[in-house]
């Protein structure tokens, strides 16, 4: 996107390790055996038509949903651990935030507040010191009021920082639910299909605001989305995921060759 | 159409923050704050402190506390006349246990008590949703109901079941007369609706309303339901404890079992139903009408010459709130507090209409 | 009041003067994070000081140039001033100009450093890189986008101001020996102008120009270190840069940055200036958003609003005058403030507005007239870059809608007899940077500089603009003829889109008419007169008569002009088409282009003076949908109406 | 298992306290079952209540809340209107009246409140509740009224060979849940056999997809209040001729709630099942566990079958929050 240099990006040790892991509702499997990491720094994309359990795979990293089989390791403290049954603010603390496919802001608050809510795991400050407002608390909401503003000013939503979120335009809403995740901070964003019923022009900006968070904080990015020019363009590498299975993983240049993907999906839906 | 905007720009984040950040908001709550403390005192009969500001007063309290869970935390509670009911039976007990205590460590610790009471009731929100919790809440409703009509230790085994309070003595000031009264608890409430006000701006409310309107996305950015809703039980809790202790002590001085029973806790939904949910502001219109109308009801036919039965008024105002619930609900589901948004929106952008 | 300026003969001293005897008050703000941050004189003048020694550091030497390429940021102003410091020459650029338009300077000032906003701008200036090589560093406020960019000529403002600081631990007195030796003489700034044809020419302003024309505006209005004013036009613009650059510099007041383009309007509400400044089309532009809004208003607000407003256009100006106005329209007014008014400037940001300047294009004597009537005092000045702005400026109380006031002190005005404007002022350029064949031509050797205006003053001794000078003619009898002036004049009115005016070397002045297909179309639905479409309409009667009425007005403003009471319009037509910059008629800005109209109709021009009441013309047409055709139509001629001389005069 | 294990726990609990009083020979075994008896027969009239509540929650994701106001509104209308009418036209009349009442609700409340959150719709019938006990008692009166169902009410000995002192049966009672018992199973062949029923059904399970097979939603609706309209004036009148048609019979039929959530909040047979435990369980803990309490805690007076349904139902919500045949909810982001 940035017509000036294009970065070579060094994407590092693995950070998250899915193996073998196994969901289903009822009767249904949403996931059978899948395995595959995401490296530090790296753009990972989750590909496959719909139903393929694409969504259930982000559900089951981030603890929504606790897979019957297999196991999710994270790096914490520089070591790949394992970690069974978290929940899903317990995996928010351990550095990984996301985006929804249908947008699941607070409807009934302004952009700043939505935004604000991502650093509630950063505020520490007790229900008294809270309801006085005394120092510590007012000192809080100040510090990270300034750090939620820069995430306004990176995704150029200052105009509607007041503006209760239900009132803004779709592709606006998308902004807002990237800078809510991206205010925890995040070592990895998972993103849920975040261009989904954008125009070309929204489609663009998205990209240049995600690659720009892989750049600018180093954040690992792990997306799905359905737009495969998309997708070609800015991941590194690509899982495929058909009827709950892996069934691709590798480059985008590799994926695109590969047989079982394109009769599964590339050939297929699109 | 009488504000003037222009040059009221902020230069740090504590002016921005601030509660009234507009110069003619903070210009007309002085006025109301000296109208409010000063006038009224001056100029009001003991008939409209007892029958219509006193309980105006008190009730707000309750209306904000039972709003900070359902209108903030997206909460439903049909039973938190039961916490008043702790509020108002544990102060009592505290009073008659410990009667040198000063009144207001007795509020404070008779809205402890129903804090852990409500944190107790609260504690299947975290399994359940919605719906489901409203039975819960009618569990806490019913076993208070039953627990201090026949636990006869709550009653100081009084014969009748009823309790009656002492007088209220604060350092050296005696709460006897209406006016007193009504200045006690116009303070009382404006340090509880700051108090309030605070929490709902803080990171605790933020986390309250996030859970209201999206539970799933706000455990996964890092909110603990177990702590937001359980704060906003204990919150709630304590601040209609407090009502209730004051209802209590200053408004009835003394009651019978079953003064604090479903109706009530009816009565106190649709104050922030009509109110405003989610609106501290809402809270004060809410528990203003439901005062109000049962007195202009009595009022009115009065006024219009046309005779009407005590028992037909009753029956009218039951039918006239259940229309306005289903009607606010309709029309106007932020209640009366939206419609005050709107208002002064207008007045903000006149003459232009948006 | 402004500053005594005496010794302060340059920007840099002003600025070190500022900073000791108002260091703690704001000289800048800007909305950035949500608030708006502030930057006091002291703190100015250290990012001054940092930056002007990184720059020495980096070799920007005595005369050499700054290229700064951005919005309204601090940084960039304070990049402004510390080339300023080292005797070099900032030359700020358009943030929206596309890369090969910002080439030019750069090479053809060879110019090595540059100051760019963003990763937006930093993209152009590497774009063009290969063909300037002059170019050896550039920095850049914004590093967003930018960590990764590898070019070595790259660097950050903050590096540059830590490589400053050092340099100035280093170098002690270094820098205050380089403020110290500045004069007024040495050039300020350098800004392009886009000539219409050929290269721009880059207008070289000395301090001492800039200097006492700001301070000679701010004295006759008194502007004080409380002013506010809000930075939103371009700062490559002269229009811009006097008053976010050089008046605060001279007065001390504060000019605040908004934080985006999206923003202006909120921003401008916030802030509320005291000084304003728009050219025409923003007042138009946002007089258009009032009328729209306010047409979605409830019938109660909208006739409300319309009552007033016609309370406003009766007494309003003249109550903003100073002039008697009877008790019940005083009240009346009273009542409108309170409701419409006052409101209103809230809205548009303007309720503390003390004195409003338009200028750079002629302004519909409406619109003008709208805004001083809700108590806004919106004046006209006249100035160009080569000017240093300040002209002429219209005194409190003596504001015309027609004219521009008289001239600012210190400023000589003559006309030659072609009526072309010559200003003589301390405020004149220098020069246009290396073409000493267009300065020359530009400023003679008696230092009048010719504007190429032409004009006269009114009875009152206010100078009044008509035309550009190549334009204007001479009726047979002598008397002056100013096309333009004439067609502007028309279409200030709604109903006018465009107005062709003949009459240079003729005995009389007659016009083409095109109207408003859209507000006729209004118009005729409204009298519920049916119509086919502009052929249609242009051919009724009832439209001539609504276009003659037009006419009529003008030719009553005319007549009380004794210079120009000849050139009222004697007959006109309504031209069968409208005038398609496809065909020609008028230039890709929509100027017309009046020769060619003249040629290509000319048997309607012929009728026109001939007399005829009807004309006879079969033209292609293209429609709507795309296809072409003919139409042959007999178009008609009116007499308008006149008015006598001489009843004017007594009138006046 | 390991997550149904406090189920289980409570279960225990309950079975032991059911088996109690006659294992510790508190109570004499006619007694006992003569207890037992009253509660069953109160918790069919439960079940039919609860009945009503879960099809109108089912249909249209609406916690009614009304279900009481209903049942107090029916039982007036057929106080009053047998005064002056033989008693089954007045319960046709009344009959008809609720489907009015039906329809009312669902043109003037539901259908402009469609799609919202449920929270809204309680909300809702809590005001539908309160019109109609305002406007109940406006049109029928105020004061306690009787309904005459010309069944003998003294009780009946019955197998008082088998026991000693035998069991004293209510006859009006015995009839009343025979025929409570026969709706509460026509209702469930009308769920499962008719059209309508399995119309119903698939309105439960996806509005949208019920609507594009052609069902109108909003029929379906007044359906379904209809229904439950028709089981209040049932339990109404069962209720009201036993206890006196008055306002308190609204709080009664309120035990409905607690009855759902027993009994998962959308199953037919949660609903029966949920109304049976319900009914035995506070009868017994009344009778038999009221005692001893007021002894330990030196009570004034009983009263437990106040509180003991919603208790219930809150420990149930704890540790099984699906009820005892309810669904399990997945949240789907």
């Amino acid at each position: 996107m940035s017509g000036g240099a294009t970065v070579e990006r060094v994407t590092g040790e693995v950070i998250i390790a899915v193996e073998g892991v196994s969901l289903a509702f009822g009767g249904v499997k949403a996931l059978s055996d899948v395995s595959f990491d995401v490296r530090e720094h790296e753009v990972r994309a989750i590909i496959g038509p719909n139903g393929a359990g694409k969504s259930s795979m982000l559900n089951v990293i981030n603890g929504v949903y606790h897979p019957q089989r297999g196991t999710i390791r994270l790096k914490m403290d520089g070591t790949l651990r394992e970690f069974h049954d978290m929940d899903p603010h317990e995996v928010a603390l351990s550095g990984i935030a996301r985006t929804f496919q249908n947008l699941a802001l607070f409807k009934g608050m302004s952009v700043l507040d939505n935004i604000m809510t991502g650093r509630n795991l950063r505020m520490h400050s007790n229900i008294l010191l809270q309801a006085l407002r005394l120092g510590p608390a007012a000192k809080e909401e100040i510090e990270h009021r300034e750090a939620v503003e820069r995430i306004i000013d990176f995704l150029e939503i200052q105009a509607w920082r007041k503006t209760p979120v239900g009132r803004l335009p779709y592709g606006l809403q998308k902004r807002v639910d990237l800078g809510r995740a991206l205010a925890l901070e995040p070592s990895v964003l998972l993103l849920d299909e975040p261009m989904a019923g954008m125009n070309v022009e929204e489609k663009q900006d998205m990209c240049r605001f995600i690659l720009d968070v892989n750049d600018h904080f180093g954040t690992t990015i792990v997306l799905i989305e359905h737009d495969m020019s998309v997708v070609m363009d800015i991941s590194d590498r690509v899982v495929v995921l058909d009827y709950g299975r892996k069934i691709g993983d590798g480059t985008p240049d590799e994926v695109r060759g590969n047989q079982a993907v394109i009769d599964a999906y590339l050939g297929v839906s699109h | 159409m009488f504000y003037r905007e222009n040059g009221q720009y902020k230069t740090t984040y504590a002016a921005d923050q601030q509660m009234l950040p507009i110069l003619q908001d903070r210009v007309f709550m002085a006025g109301l704050l000296v109208v409010a403390f000063v006038a009224v005192p001056f100029f009001a009969s003991d008939y409209l402190f007892l029958s219509l500001l006193i309980p105006f007063l008190i009730l707000t309290l309750a209306a904000i506390g039972l709003n900070l869970l359902v209108g903030y935390c997206g909460q439903i509670s049909i039973g938190h006349a039961a916490f008043m009911a702790v509020g108002a039976y544990a102060a009592y007990n505290i009073a008659l246990r410990i009667p040198q205590l000063n009144f207001l460590v007795v509020l404070v610790l008779a809205g402890l008590i129903a804090a852990a009471v409500g944190m107790l009731f609260g504690v299947p929100s975290l399994r359940i949703k919605g719906l489901y919790l409203a039975v819960a809440t009618l569990a806490a409703q019913f076993f208070t109901d039953w627990l201090f009509a026949r636990v006869k230790w709550f009653t100081d085994y009084a014969s009748s079941g009823s309790v009656s309070t002492a007088p209220i003595v604060m350092f050296g000031w005696t709460i006897d007369t209406p006016v007193k009264k009504y200045c006690f608890l116009l303070a009382v409430l404006i340090v509880f609706t700051l108090i309030a006000k605070n929490l709902v701006r803080g990171h605790i409310g933020r986390a309250w309303m996030a859970m209201r309107d999206m539970d799933v996305a706000a455990e996964v950015i890092g909110i603990r339901p177990v702590y937001a809703k359980l704060s906003a039980f204990a919150v709630s809790s304590f601040y209609v404890g407090v009502a209730g202790a004051l209802w209590g002590f200053m408004h009835l001085g003394s009651w019978e079992p079953l003064a604090f029973n479903l109706t009530l806790s009816l009565n106190l939904l649709f104050m922030i139903i009509i109110g405003g949910m989610g609106s501290l502001l809402g809270s004060y219109f809410g528990a203003a009408f439901i005062v109000m109308l049962p007195i202009l009801l009595n009022q009115l036919p009065t006024l219009l010459g046309v005779p009407i039965s005590t028992a037909m008024i009753s029956h009218l105002e039951l039918m006239i709130f259940g229309a306005l619930i289903v009607f606010f609900l309709i029309v106007e589901p932020h209640g009366l507090a939206r419609l005050w948004a709107v208002g002064k929106e207008k007045l903000r952008l006149w003459p232009f209409p948006h | 009041m402004p500053v005594d300026i005496g010794t302060l003969d340059t920007f840099p001293k002003l600025l070190a003067h500022h900073s000791q005897v108002r260091g703690t008050l704001a000289a800048i703000r800007e909305k950035d994070l949500g608030v708006w941050q502030t930057w006091s004189w002291g703190r100015f003048a250290d990012e001054v000081r940092a930056l002007a020694c990184g720059l020495a550091a980096h070799g920007l030497d005595h005369g050499a140039h700054l290229a700064i390429v951005g919005d309204n940021r601090p940084r960039l102003y304070a990049a402004m001033c510390a080339a300023q410091c080292l005797g070099a020459v900032p030359v700020p650029l358009y943030q929206d100009a596309i890369a090969t338009e910002i080439a030019f300077p750069i090479q053809d000032a060879e110019i090595g450093f540059a100051m760019a906003e963003d990763q937006e701008q930093v993209d152009k200036l590497l774009e063009i890189l290969p063909q300037c090589p002059s170019l050896k560093r550039i920095y850049f406020d914004d590093p967003r986008g930018l960590r990764n960019y590898p070019q070595e000529a790259l660097t950050s403002y903050e590096k540059l101001q830590d490589a400053g600081r050092a340099f100035d631990a280093a170098n002690p007195g270094f820098f205050d020996g380089i403020v110290a030796r500045g004069v007024g003489s040495d050039a300020a700034a350098m800004f392009f102008t886009s000539g219409t044809t050929g290269n721009p020419k880059g207008v070289v302003l000395t301090h001492t120009a800039l200097i006492d024309r700001a301070h000679a505006a701010a004295q006759m209005e008194g502007l004080s270190d409380s002013d506010v004013v809000l930075a939103y036009l371009p700062p490559a613009w002269i229009g811009q840069n006097i008053f976010s650059y050089a008046q605060p510099f001279v007065t001390g007041y504060c000019i605040c940055c908004p934080e985006s383009a999206e923003t202006v309007m909120a921003d401008m509400r916030e802030i509320g200036p005291t000084y304003y400044f728009a050219p025409p089309r923003v007042l138009e532009a946002l007089l258009t958003t009032v009328s729209i809004r306010m047409e979605d208003a409830g019938t109660f607000k909208r006739k409300m609003y319309l009552y007033f407003m016609e309370v406003a256009k009766r007494v309003g100006a003249r109550i903003l005058d100073g002039q008697s106005v009877d008790a019940g329209d005083r009240l009346l007014y009273r009542l409108g403030d309170i409701l419409v008014y006052g409101p209103l400037r809230n809205v548009l940001g303007m309720s503390r507005v003390r004195v409003a300047y338009t200028a750079g294009e002629a302004i519909g004597p409406d619109l003008f007239v709208f805004y001083r009537s809700i108590g806004i005092n919106l004046k006209q000045l006249y100035g160009s870059t080569e000017t240093s702005v300040f002209v002429c400026i219209q005194p409190n109380g003596q504001v015309k809608s027609d004219t521009v006031g008289p001239a600012v002190p210190g400023v000589e005005l003559k006309f030659t007899p072609q009526r072309e404007l010559l200003i003589r002022s301390p405020g004149l350029f220098r020069e246009y940077y290396k073409n000493p064949q267009a300065t020359a031509d530009a400023k003679d050797a008696e230092g009048w500089f010719h504007t190429g205006d032409a004009g006269y003053f009114d009875p009152d001794g206010h100078l009044k603009i008509i035309d550009r000078v190549k334009d204007v003619g001479a009726l047979t009898d002598g008397t002056l003829f100013a096309p333009k002036y004439i067609e502007n004049k028309l279409k200030f009115f709604p109903y006018i889109k465009e107005a062709v005016a003949f009459g240079d070397a003729r005995d009389r002045a007659c016009v083409f008419i095109n109207f408003d297909m859209e507000a006729v179309g209004n118009w005729a639905e409204r009298n519920n007169l049916p119509y086919a479409g502009y052929v249609d309409l242009a051919s009724r009667d009832e439209v001539y008569q609504l276009v003659g009425d037009c006419i009529a007005k003008v030719n009553l403003d005319l007549s009380q002009d004794p210079e120009l009471a000849n050139s009222q319009i004697h007959r006109f037509l309504i031209l069968h088409k409208e005038l398609d910059a496809d065909d020609g008629e008028l230039t890709r800005t929509r100027k017309v282009r009046r020769g060619y109209i003249g040629e290509r109709y000319q048997s309607l021009v012929e009728a026109l003076y001939a007399g005829r009441q009807s004309v006879h013309v079969e033209a292609q047409v293209r429609y709507e949908d795309g296809r072409t055709g003919s139409i042959s139509a007999d178009l008609k001629i009116r007499d308008a109406k006149t008015f006598p001389v001489a009843a004017a005069k007594r009138a006046a | 298992m390991k997550k149904n294990l406090p189920t289980f726990i409570l279960g225990i609990v309950l079975l032991t306290g059911l088996v109690a009083p006659l294992a510790t020979g508190a109570s004499a075994p006619g007694f006992y079952i003569e207890v037992l008896l009253g509660g069953l027969m109160a918790g069919v009239l439960y079940s039919l209540v609860a009945l009503g509540f879960a099809l109108i929650f089912k249909a249209s994701g609406v916690f009614n809340f009304a279900q009481g106001a209903m049942v107090l509104f029916a039982a007036l209308a057929v106080a009053r209107l047998a005064e002056r009418m033989p008693l089954w036209v007045a319960m046709l009349l009344a009959t008809a009246i609720m489907i009015v009442l039906a329809w009312l609700v669902e043109r003037l409340v539901l259908r402009p409140l469609v799609n919202q959150e449920g929270v809204a719709l309680l909300m809702a019938t809590l005001g539908v509740s309160y019109f109609l006990d305002g406007f109940g008692q406006t049109v029928w009166g105020s004061d306690i009224y009787k309904i005459e169902l010309g069944i003998a009410k003294e009780p009946v000995m019955i197998l008082d060979q088998l026991f000693q002192g035998g069991i004293l049966v209510n006859k009006e009672d015995f009839v009343a849940t025979i025929a409570a018992a026969a709706l509460v199973a026509s209702l469930m062949l009308f769920f499962q056999k008719t059209a309508t029923g399995r119309a119903l059904r698939a309105v439960a399970d996806d509005h949208q997809a019920a609507q594009s097979i052609g069902i109108p939603l909003n029929r379906i609706w007044v359906i379904v209040w209809s229904v439950a309209g028709i089981v209040a004036l049932v339990a109404g009148v069962i209720w009201g001729s036993k206890l006196g048609v008055q306002f308190s019979l609204s709080q009664v039929a309120l035990k409905a709630l607690p009855v759902v959530i027993l009994g998962g909040f959308t199953s037919v047979a949660g609903a029966i099942v949920g109304g049976l435990i319900i009914g035995v369980g506070e009868k017994m803990a009344e009778v038999f566990l009221g005692p001893v309490m007021v002894k330990a805690f030196d009570l004034a007076g009983g009263g437990i079958e106040n509180w003991f349904a919603y208790v219930l139902a809150l420990l149930f919500l704890l540790v099984r929050p699906e009820g005892l045949f309810g669904e399990k909810h997945i949240d789907r982001v």
